[in-house]
């Protein structure tokens, strides 16, 4: 069966997406002359501020592009379909975002992502441009805990990323850039569940098979397979099991704050992911803990897959008032 | 086997990875992102048109300029690691105008060992290496004697290794993180490997 | 076959999502001490200011009650899933926004939601309280031009909300409010296809069937079925029947300035609507239009349905003004 | 018939339209939103609830409980149209302590006149008035000897009319903006009214 979308040719499909883009959001981006998968924030990068890089597959929109902003990242290169972008645009986006201040590479832990960013970082530096990069790690299903440094990033991006871009936005230096990075990186926690392929739209095939009544336990944002197969339950039991982990993973003492990302995956509708956010909070309360900052909706999501994940970032001062901080970007904002 | 010869060899292997771009997504889908072969097909779609109006270049010329276009369509875990192949391949042969038997020897190892550099994955990772590898120590064992042997010789190591994946577990790239999950499934950019071998040495043999 | 959603019961669906909604947003909004489907915001309502009312069935999220908020509606009745609220969350909406002023009800025209909201007009008269209506019909395909009283409204409601709320949020008198609602609604025209159907919590059973290579041209934002169907056509020939029938409503001027809304029914990823922007913008120049202001996502869903809408309105000056007026809801900002 | 057998009845009917859910959630997805069997169970299930600890309560008193329960419960375009339906019946029978044949024929014909006033649909337009409609003439162009025989007519009548909206375009609810397309389809509100008062009918019949 060949799924639908409303694309003209699944090869053009990015292009043709990033066009649409630059028209609606022309007062916040602009595509690098350089590159035009190169996508930089016009009221981003400035003197003295560390530039800060993203990128990625696409296919996750917002996720990566849709937080290239003022207050968050200053430019993202965008790759094919679930694909890295190469080190070209990537290249383009620290020419772009460089002011003397160094550059800071940040996105999610795949194997493609870190050979074609390490390709463009050796380059910067052969341009004397100082790179650092931060990986993000945050889905707890992907690898255990004594292995953090495997997992993949996914839904989390979207709190280290903001930390990140309001540690830039404040004029931080790259060395605190980069603990701010790593700090939030090791403070986010998220796992998902996925009730629907997606399908590429080169292919317009499912990209794998979820039978009736069935669904993928921590699978990962393209549709790779997760940690185990059960059958859907109701949601607040799913919400149990994926907290249950999260749980496990944060040392916060009674009376911390957290601050939640409840995601759709892309087909899941906004009522689903509210659902779970009613179950996700009683169970931050059970727990002696304080929300301080919720956000519900498709952040991170996997074409038209069904599914949701839920992330915490267990916050400090800094945190929260990183967090916190205004930002202005395409596809979301702060303040 | 000339710059041209060599040319014509890749852009028979850009129409065998366009006729198996189903068959490597699917399998890519098992236990990846389904894209494996979107990517192979979009990286030697872009190496048949950066070859397109070049005639007359080496061969170091030649796969430069594939190493170029390969990496700048695809990204992904494929660009680099085929990028880095083809660039290999082209230092290794710097300064010959033909490629004889020796000289396909040494493009099939560098290549496998462009990959292992840029990858660092090691044998048994489940991964495109474990085509490559086998396919690069299969050459060293013998002393071929036509770039044809070369490739032939290749492409069955490289078909074996590719199968034998179906009993690693993934240590490398996104399959990784599947555990005992990625048993049971050939891992796709070893596949990919053995056919690009495998359509490599077909258009040999026809044009021998 | 039961489709899969992450929901406990069908039955309780819409209150665990209010509830999920007011723990995430209650900075923003509160629900009414009067009735648990009765949605207030925390910053609208006051002395002198007419009091926006909106509302109608669940699962068109964020569509009605994430468009409460300061700057748009003052509060929001919140019916059963695709059913108009019963008059009396209606009615206690009425009574937390009314502060003498007179009340404004916007809603979509429907027949359930005429009923239900007279009704609760009828009751709010009868405790001296002025209520006036203004029913939204921006589906073009939903009737010919010559019965447009009979068309529905659908994603338009969006526009004719905003430019009603910030008349309102102007001090507007009720009459100048529902003159500025009206006119918006007279220049605002929506077209939409589906692509695949929508299942209703309580039943998990699609609505309709749309066979492989399918769509629906013009269908409702119920899964109700439209003007035909027709086999899934490229994303541009897709844009251009919408344009071609919108277009035909416009008495536009060249040079007159219009706002877009590209907009997700609930499983068709941003990719596609931003491939669909890029054509709908060319339109937009070809026919000597400028577009002032363009909004791409899933404003107005109908559960998982795939698909997606165009809308324009056409701007004059008034609604440029009112359109551009900062605005915060729980799920929808400007400025 | 007292209050309470009233209830009962008014109870039967509720298991009929949990019975019946699914049947008209499809018929409305033809041509509709695809909920009226949930409107329908619900609101009925709001009666029950509402008439569980209701007892020794006049018929007016029953009525006006299912009234004002239905209507809150469902919304929709069902809930104003039984509730008013429901305050009709309950005005009509004002002061009577019990139902005979003379009352259950008003409650027929005032509960169609209420669905008619609320809805300002007109026979022929494909709505639920396109069963109750016939119901309430049929049953004024008899003299019925029993509330069972009331509601039998009724029924019967009701049938006939739900089945005739097969042959209806519409020209009130959501499946006004059909077309032809409604055509072909019977209309989700006339099949319950139908199933409604068939389900009274048989009650009565157990019952006697
Ligand atoms: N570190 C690595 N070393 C060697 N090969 C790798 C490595 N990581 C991934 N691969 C190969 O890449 C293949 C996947 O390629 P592809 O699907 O094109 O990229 P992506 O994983 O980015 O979607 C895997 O099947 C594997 O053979
Ligand atoms: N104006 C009207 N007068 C009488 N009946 C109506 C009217 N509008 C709709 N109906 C009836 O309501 C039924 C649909 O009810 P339901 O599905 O519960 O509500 P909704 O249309 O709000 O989803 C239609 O099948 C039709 O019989
Ligand atoms: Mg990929
Ligand atoms: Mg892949
Ligand atoms: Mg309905
Ligand atoms: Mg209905």
């Amino acid at each position: 069966m060949k799924t639908k979308k409303i694309i003209n040719h699944g090869d053009n499909a990015v292009d043709e997406m990033l066009e649409g883009i630059a028209l609606a959001h022309a007062d916040l981006i602009r595509v690098s002359a350089a590159s035009p998968r190169a996508i930089v924030a016009q009221h981003g990068p400035r003197t003295g501020k560390v530039g800060l890089v993203i990128g990625g597959g696409s296919g996750h929109e917002p996720t990566f592009v849709g937080f290239v902003g003022k207050g968050l990242a200053d430019a993202c290169a965008v790759g094919n379909v679930f694909a890295s972008p190469p080190p070209d645009p990537i290249l383009a986006c620290v020419k772009e975002v460089s002011r003397g201040a160094g550059v800071l590479f940040m996105y999610g832990n795949y194997a493609g992502d870190v050979m074609n960013f390490d390709m463009a970082a050796e380059m910067a530096e052969m341009e004397n441009i100082e790179v650092r990069t931060v990986l993000t790690t945050d889905d707890v299903a992907s690898a255990p805990k004594n292995e953090i440094e495997n997992r993949r990033g996914v839904a989390g991006n979207f709190f280290v990323f903001k930390a990140a871009g309001a540690a830039a936005d404040e004029l931080m230096s790259l060395d605190e850039v980069e603990r701010v990075a790593r700090h939030a990186n090791s403070r986010t926690f998220t796992m998902g569940v996925a009730l629907n392929p997606c399908s590429l739209p080169q292919t317009q095939r499912w990209n794998f098979d979820l039978p009736e009544g069935e669904m993928e336990v921590g699978m990962g944002i393209h549709g790779e397979p997760g940690v185990k197969r059960e059958e859907v339950k109701p949601a607040d039991e799913i919400v149990d099991e994926i907290m249950d982990q999260i749980f496990a993973e944060i040392p916060a003492r009674q009376g911390d704050s957290v601050a939640v990302l409840v995601n759709g995956m892309g087909a899941t509708p906004l009522m689903e992911l509210y659902i779970m956010n009613r179950r996700v909070q009683a169970r931050i309360g059970d727990a002696g803990l304080v929300t301080s900052g919720t956000w519900v909706g498709n952040y991170c999501t996997s074409l038209e897959m069904a599914g949701a994940s839920v992330t915490l970032i267990h916050l400090d001062d800094e945190l929260q008032r990183l967090i916190d901080r205004p930002c202005q970007c395409a596809m979301f904002r702060v303040g | 086997m000339t710059g041209d010869d060599l040319k014509a060899m890749l852009l028979a292997t850009a129409a065998a990875m366009d006729a198996s771009k189903d068959q490597l997504c699917a399998l890519d889908g098992e236990i990846g992102d389904a894209d494996h072969g979107i990517a192979m097909s979009r990286g030697f779609g872009a190496i048949r048109t950066a070859l397109d109006d070049l005639t007359g270049e080496t061969p170091t010329g030649v796969f430069n300029a594939a190493a170029r276009a390969f990496l700048n369509e695809v990204g992904a875990s494929s660009g680099p690691l085929y990028a880095t192949a083809f660039m290999r391949a082209a230092a290794i042969l710097k300064g010959k105008e033909t490629v004889g038997a020796n000289e396909a020897r040494d493009i099939v190892v560098s290549m496998a060992d462009g990959i292992a550099k840029r990858g660092k994955a090691e044998r048994g990772d489940k991964t495109m290496l474990d085509a490559w590898g086998p396919a690069s120590e299969a050459i060293q064992r013998t002393t071929p004697q036509s770039v044809l042997e070369v490739f032939k010789t290749s492409a069955e190591a490289a078909k074996i290794g590719a199968e034998e994946t179906v009993n690693m577990l993934a240590k490398k790239g996104r399959a990784a993180r599947l555990g005992v999950r990625s048993l049971g499934h050939r891992d796709p950019g070893a596949v990919s490997a053995a056919l690009i071998l495998d359509a490599m040495a077909a258009h040999l043999e026809e044009n021998s």
